[in-house]
């Protein structure tokens, strides 16, 4: 672990981090320019001019319009620099790839509860394989918390009632703080945990090790229990949408409007599903609020995410999902496919930050 | 801009000093509390003010403490977090926006501006007394077992978790509101309608400026953060829906209407310390001050400014990235504001005559903290370096550097420099300077290593941490004890003076303005002898003879 | 103060009169128009008749129209701070569901 | 300024000011920064409205014709009198006719009284119907067949639709968020109320003093002032009005 030595700089294990801290370090010179030149002029001017007697007379100041703008302009050309690179960074930081892995993450007092696609649960841990873009939904079932790990330089709030998103590719394995960064009661300071990077190669091993259902399998059994399968499959009397393709398509409503299908819509659908009726629907949906918990919902939506093809960064086009009521082959679920091809390493990425363009197979 | 001064008819004050001063005008309890004049009610203001800083400090004291070790062994969990609380809710609202405007405000506001009193002097005995019963409330609550719930109140935390006394406290909170929306307003009014012939918009000294522009910010802020609350309170209570994700409701919009107000309130703080920036260091330079206009104008530009910058507290609490992104440039535009002043004022000492009395070390204090503490406001407005220290012990460092190294040196300038003319005595001072330094290293101490341990990564608000955190929280609590026997030492030396200080005279420092030129040191009750004429603009050093005696004679309009 | 006489302007029962008539004649106007679909527009239009509304009463009734120039500042400055807060928090909601296009900058 | 040397002994003069004339300056200033507060007061309300209208549209159109609007029309009416006669009071004490003054007062605070009453039935047939938010909340208990209809009608323009066993997990969502318009009507129109009740109280006032001859042409400041709260708290409910009584009306077609 950490030594013991006091250190400036928490280690840098993403490819946000050396970003970020190019950033302070620019930030730094600017304050320690001003700092030591303010100071610097206090300190010189109190000894050039210090009083030596109590007749001395100084004139009237004389202002100097010349010398004001130049200490409006400098700065703020100087801080219109860090405006930009900051918020170059923000954009990065939110705007996830679309290979990116998926993991769901659950916040509650005072614990993280996180899920894999394939259905690993794990409780204030998260195993990450290096050099993989890693996306991060996350929603909470009580109060706002905070996802926050110092080490890859990221962090977002975690809010009941919607859903964030946060993501990162680690760049070094480790072992890295998790932290809960708002303020969410008595243990707050207990809701804390690890970030585990794993080699790719330990991470399928870690990954294959584990017996659960996979999330998605766990949302197609509920598909199934909670009746879902009665209005969305062909052969329905009472006919709903066909959710083949939903995630990511573009769904008129019946207003006129059109609203990308993604996770906020599904849950939407899921809990207030006459909010926004699809075109050509009636208002037949029954509302699960309340009968299903924050992660079956997040499972059923990891379900329906997989009813979508996915172009993943290999290249391949993964197999269309079977047809609404079988079973999909775990295998094929996109995220897992596996990677040949030769993974980012972490100082060829440091500086780029977002990870490699996938070249689309189309 | 008559530069010349018309020194005729000096009124001769020696013999008056032994007489009738606001002091002296009556020594009963009655007279003190159901007083209407300002400077009484200044020292009421005084009284209540440090108080509380000092309850505030000692929950600070027990919070480092706490932190000395990673583990939480002193108090758990839960009675830190109420210590936190408190000490947060205890220094904004009840020490740090009070403190300029109800001490100095007060007593200097209508001295400056050659007035009798301010426009409502009932009004002002109110602001103190609804202040009283707010803060009643609140240590109410502390008494009752406290609250838990950050100085912020995030919903739905505050709302729907918490099972402390959320409610009293916000009721505190809702009255206290009301003084200074009520303080805002007289003052606002007593400077655009009280001022003596003569005394033009730009003949006022800046400290003036500077209470205008917090008033009108006190007036359009706090209003919002009332009804807040109030929403708050009967979301808590009746569960009407409006913050409770529950129950439809959207909590971040908690947070839109919180920092509406508490940005705009991180400059209520601010701005009245930098007023008292401008009078003592134009004073013990000698010189007028660099750049009036620009100053003057800055002001108001904080007025304005400091209403659209309320989501960089919010950047990653799930608002808009294109709103992130907006409030981001306008806060760098608010930081020029400041800029301009800083250098303002280090230009002003460009040729002069300094000398190195203590309200001047604290200004000096003031220039290199609130520097610090300003630079790294603009770390924390750059977007994707907020990411990573959000809610951790660097934003902690960033406001402690503005609003104690910035508003408490302010302050304490402020008090040192005026002390003589609102009590008739001098303090000791060489004592003071050694204090002054206790204060300034100690500070350095407590919160600079807090900048480190926040981009390591240290979440504020934790009762326990990992240990790799424990030397910088050592010397941090180390700091905090130097600061507190810094803070003591002060708080003796000046209670002594009352007692035993030399006595003053009129204008010790030689300073200029109507409070030290026009009156005597303590004033009588109505402020003046006559009312003053100003003929000439504020800080002429330039036009006085420093070899003449300043304690005698009080100037009189031609 | 050069403008201090115009305060003391007594405004006439007649102006009073008046005002009160447009007011009500605004008042059953905005209740008609409810009830016709104009759709987006019935929001504008409500809000609109309710703007012209209070601005009579504040110019009128609160003699603003006649006052100084301070007084006017400060009645526009009020609810001027009122339309900053409602903008910039209502930029935040309607803008927070569009995708981010992160290529704006680099 | 001859006119203040005269009140310079007046006895409403307060000792620190010059004359009346600033006096009365400083006063009027000081209402209308006042009032300034109070509308950064109602304005955190109207942010709240206004983000939660733009949210949920359609329930706080079904949410709105749940309201007596009738009831909302006439109280309108009054207040815009009351206004009128408040002015014309204002007016009678600028020309010290005292016997006109306490009737025009007596008048506005009967119409004030009127808009209060009615208030109070509203209230109370909310309070019946469980449109109180909180754990009695209740909007299947309203039965009213007119905003039955425009319960599903108010989902986007289609019009054929019909009610089914579904109807349960559908209201669910629709209850929370027409809860939040009666939690946002009753804290905006109860804040109103509060106001009007405090206007009452200084009319009263006013009434006691007038009557004993207290106001003169020069000094009159607390007619005009209170006229100046009177009249905001009229501006208040001119937006109140269309904004949670007139939503969604034309659905009735
Ligand atoms: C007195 C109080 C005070 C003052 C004056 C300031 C001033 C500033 N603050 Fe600070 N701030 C707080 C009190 C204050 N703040 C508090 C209490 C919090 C935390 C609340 C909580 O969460 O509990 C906070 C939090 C806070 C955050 C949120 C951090 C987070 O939670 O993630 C941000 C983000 O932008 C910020 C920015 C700024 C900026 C840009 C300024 C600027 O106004 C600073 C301007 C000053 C200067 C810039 C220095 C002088 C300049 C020069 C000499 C020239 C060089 C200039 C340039 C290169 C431009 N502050
Ligand atoms: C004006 C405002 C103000 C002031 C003056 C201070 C002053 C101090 N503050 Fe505070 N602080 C805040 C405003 C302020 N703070 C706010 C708003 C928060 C956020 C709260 C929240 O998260 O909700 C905060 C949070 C905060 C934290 C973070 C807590 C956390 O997140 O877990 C810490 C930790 O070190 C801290 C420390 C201190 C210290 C050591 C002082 C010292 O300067 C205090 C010095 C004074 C004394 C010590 C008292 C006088 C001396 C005695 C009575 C003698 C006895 C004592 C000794 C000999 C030691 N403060
Ligand atoms: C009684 C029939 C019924 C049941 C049971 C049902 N649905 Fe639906 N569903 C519909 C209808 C009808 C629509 C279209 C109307 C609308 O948008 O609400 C729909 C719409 C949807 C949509 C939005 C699709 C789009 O194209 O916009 C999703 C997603 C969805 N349902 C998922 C589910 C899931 C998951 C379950 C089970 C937990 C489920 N549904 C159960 C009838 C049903
Ligand atoms: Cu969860 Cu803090
Ligand atoms: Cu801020």
């Amino acid at each position: 672990m950490q030594s013991s030595t006091v250190q400036f700089l928490p280690e840098q294990a993403s490819s946000f981090a050396l970003q970020v801290d190019l950033l302070y370090l620019y930030l730094t010179a600017v304050s320690a320019f001003f700092t030591i030149g303010i100071v610097g002029f206090i300190i010189f001017f109190s000894i050039k001019y210090r009083r030596r007697s109590d007749a001395d007379r100084p004139p009237m100041t004389v202002s100097n319009l010349l010398l004001e703008i130049t200490w409006i302009v400098v700065p703020l050309a100087l801080s219109f620099v860090m405006f930009i690179w900051g918020a170059a960074i923000f954009f990065k930081m939110a705007s996830p790839p679309k290979e990116s892995m998926d993991v769901y993450v659950t916040g509650k007092q005072w614990m993280w509860k996180i899920q894999h696609v394939n259905g690993h649960r794990e409780i204030n841990e998260l195993h990450v394989p290096v050099g993989k873009p890693v996306r991060l939904t996350m929603t909470s079932e009580d109060v706002i918390h905070s996802f926050f790990i110092p080490a890859f330089r990221i962090k977002a709030d975690v809010i009941p009632g919607s859903y964030s998103k946060l993501w990162f590719e680690a760049t070094k394995p480790g072992k890295y703080h998790l932290f809960c960064a708002e303020y969410c009661g008595t243990k707050h300071s207990g809701m804390i945990g690890s970030i585990i990077v794993m080699e790719q190669r330990d991470y399928d091993a870690w990954l294959g090790n584990t017996k659960d259902s996979s999330l998605a399998e766990a949302g197609q059994k509920l598909f199934k229990t909670m009746g879902c399968v009665s209005c969305h499959s062909a052969d329905s009397d009472i006919k709903g949408p066909n959710l083949e393709g939903i995630y990511g398509k573009q769904v008129r409503l019946q207003d006129g409007s059109v609203i990308t299908a993604e996770e906020r819509y599904l849950r939407e659908s899921l809990l207030a599903p006459n909010a926004k009726l699809t075109e050509g629907f009636t208002a037949n949906m029954p509302s699960y609020q309340g009968l299903m918990t924050e992660e079956q919902i997040l499972q059923l939506i990891s379900y329906m995410r997989t009813l979508t093809p996915v172009t993943t960064n290999t290249g391949l086009k993964t197999l269309p999902t079977t047809a609404l009521g079988q079973t999909p082959k775990p295998e094929v679920t996109p995220v897992q496919t596996p990677k040949p091809v030769t993974t980012p390493t972490a100082t060829e990425n440091k500086l780029s930050g977002s990870p490699k363009k996938s070249e689309p197979a189309k | 801009m008559s530069a010349h001064v018309i020194e005729s008819k000096p009124l001769v004050v020696e013999h008056k000093e032994e007489q009738e001063n606001y002091l002296t005008a009556g020594y009963t309890l009655k007279s003190w509390f159901l007083t209407l004049d300002h400077k009484r009610i200044a020292i009421l203001y005084l009284l209540s003010v440090t108080t509380m800083f000092f309850v505030g400090g000692i929950f600070a004291s027990l919070m480092r403490l706490e932190l000395m070790t990673p583990q939480s062994d002193l108090f758990e969990p839960d009675n830190f977090n109420k210590l936190f609380t408190m000490h947060g809710i205890v220094m904004v609202f009840f020490f740090i926006i009070p403190a300029v405007p109800g001490v100095l405000g007060n007593f200097l506001l209508p001295l400056m501006i050659g007035a009798k009193d301010v426009a409502f002097p009932r009004l002002n005995l109110l602001s103190w007394y609804v202040y009283i019963v707010g803060a009643a409330f609140t240590m109410f609550t502390i008494v009752s077992g406290g609250v838990d719930t950050g100085w912020t109140f995030y919903t739905p935390y505050s709302t729907s978790s918490s099972q402390t006394h959320v409610v009293p406290v916000v009721l505190g909170l809702f009255i206290t509101g009301f003084s200074s929306i009520l303080t805002g307003l007289n003052f606002m009014v007593t400077i655009h309608r009280m001022r003596a012939p003569g005394l033009s918009w730009f003949r006022l000294p800046l400290m003036v400026w500077s209470i205008y522009a917090t008033s009108i910010i006190q007036i359009l802020g706090t209003p919002v953060i009332a009804v807040t609350l109030m929403m708050a309170a009967l979301e808590k209570v009746l569960r009407i829906g409006i913050f409770d994700p529950n129950l439809g409701g959207d909590p971040v919009l908690f947070q839109h209407l919180f920092w509406f107000y508490s940005h705009p309130a991180v400059y209520i703080m601010i701005v009245p310390g930098m007023g008292v920036i401008n009078e003592v260091v134009t004073c013990f330079s000698r010189r007028s001050i660099f750049g009036y206009r620009a100053i003057a104008f800055a002001n108001v530009g904080f007025v304005v400014f400091s209403f659209v910058v309320w989501g960089h507290h919010m950047i990653v609490a799930g608002q808009s990235v294109y709103s992130a992104l907006i409030f981001s440039i306008l806060s760098y535009l608010v930081g020029i504001f400041s800029a301009i002043k800083v250098f303002n004022w280090t230009a002003t000492m460009y040729k002069g005559s300094i000398s190195f009395d203590t309200p001047m070390l604290y200004v000096f204090g003031f220039q290199g903290l609130f520097l610090i503490g300003g630079l790294t406001g603009l770390f924390l407005a750059a977007l994707g370096f907020d990411v990573h220290v959000h809610d951790t012990y660097f934003v902690v460092a960033h406001f402690h550097y503005v609003m104690v190294g910035g508003l408490v040196m302010a302050f304490l300038a402020g008090i040192h420099f005026w002390w003589p003319k609102m009590f008739g005595k001098k303090y000791p001072e060489s004592i003071a300077k050694f204090a002054m330094i206790l204060v300034f290293a100690g500070f350095n101490l407590t919160f600079f290593p807090q900048f480190i341990l926040g981009y390591l990564g240290m979440p504020r608000r934790y009762a326990s941490y990992p240990d790799e955190f424990q030397v910088l929280n050592v010397m941090s609590t180390a700091g905090g004890s130097v600061l507190g026997l810094g803070f003591l030492l002060i708080a003796a030396y000046m209670v002594w003076s009352l007692v035993f200080g030399k006595k003053a005279g009129m204008n010790p420092w030689k300073a200029t303005g109507l409070e030290w030129e026009h009156t005597t040191s303590p004033p009588p009750t109505e402020n003046f002898y006559e009312t003053p004429i100003v003929n000439e603009d504020p800080y002429n050093y330039a036009n006085r003879d420093f070899t003449k005696d300043f304690n005698k004679e009080v100037k009189l309009g031609a | 103060m050069s403008d201090d006489h115009s305060k003391h302007h007594i405004v006439q029962p007649t102006t009073y009169a008046t005002i009160l008539g447009a007011l009500l004649l605004f008042t059953v106007l905005t209740y008609y128009v409810a009830f016709i679909d104009l759709g987006v527009l019935s929001n504008f239009v409500a809000m609109g008749i309710a703007v012209t509304k209070g601005s009579l009463v504040v110019l009128f009734f609160m003699h603003i129209f006649y006052s100084t120039r301070l007084l006017w500042v400060v009645v526009a400055g009020s609810f001027g701070w009122l339309g900053l807060m409602l903008v910039l928090t209502l930029g935040d909601y309607i803008t927070r569901h569009w995708d981010i296009q992160h290529r704006i900058f680099f | 300024m001859h006119s203040s040397e005269h009140s310079a002994h007046h006895p409403a003069l307060a000792h620190h000011f010059q004359d009346l004339d600033q006096q009365k300056d400083a006063t009027w200033l000081a209402m209308w920064v006042f009032l300034g507060t109070e509308i950064m007061f109602f304005g955190g309300l109207f942010l709240a409205y206004v983000i939660y209208r733009s949210s949920y549209p359609d329930a706080f159109a079904i949410a709105s014709n749940a309201l007596n609007v009738n009831m909302g029309l006439g109280n309108t009416f009054v207040l815009i009198i009351s206004s009128f006669t408040m002015a014309m009071s204002v007016y009678s004490a600028q020309m010290a006719q005292t016997g006109r003054l306490v009737v025009f007062l007596i008048l506005t605070l009967v119409l004030g009284c009127t808009f209060l009453s009615v208030k109070y039935f509203e209230y109370k047939d909310k309070f019946d119907s469980h449109l109180v938010p909180g754990r009695h909340f209740d909007f299947a208990h309203h039965h009213d067949p007119k905003t039955g209809a425009i319960l599903e009608g108010a989902h986007g323009g289609s019009a054929n639709t019909e009610s089914t066993s579904h109807e349960a997990g559908h209201s669910e969502k629709a209850r929370r968020e027409i809860q939040i318009f009666f939690s946002l009507y009753f804290a905006m129109t109860g804040l109103h109320a509060f106001h009007m009740i405090i206007g009452a109280g200084l009319l009263i006032w006013l009434i006691v003093s007038s009557m004993k001859g207290r106001f003169s042409k020069e000094y009159n400041s607390p007619v005009e002032l209170v006229g100046l709260y009177w009249h905001f708290v009229d501006i208040v409910w001119i937006f109140l009005f269309p904004l949670l009584y007139l939503i969604g009306r034309h659905h009735h077609g």
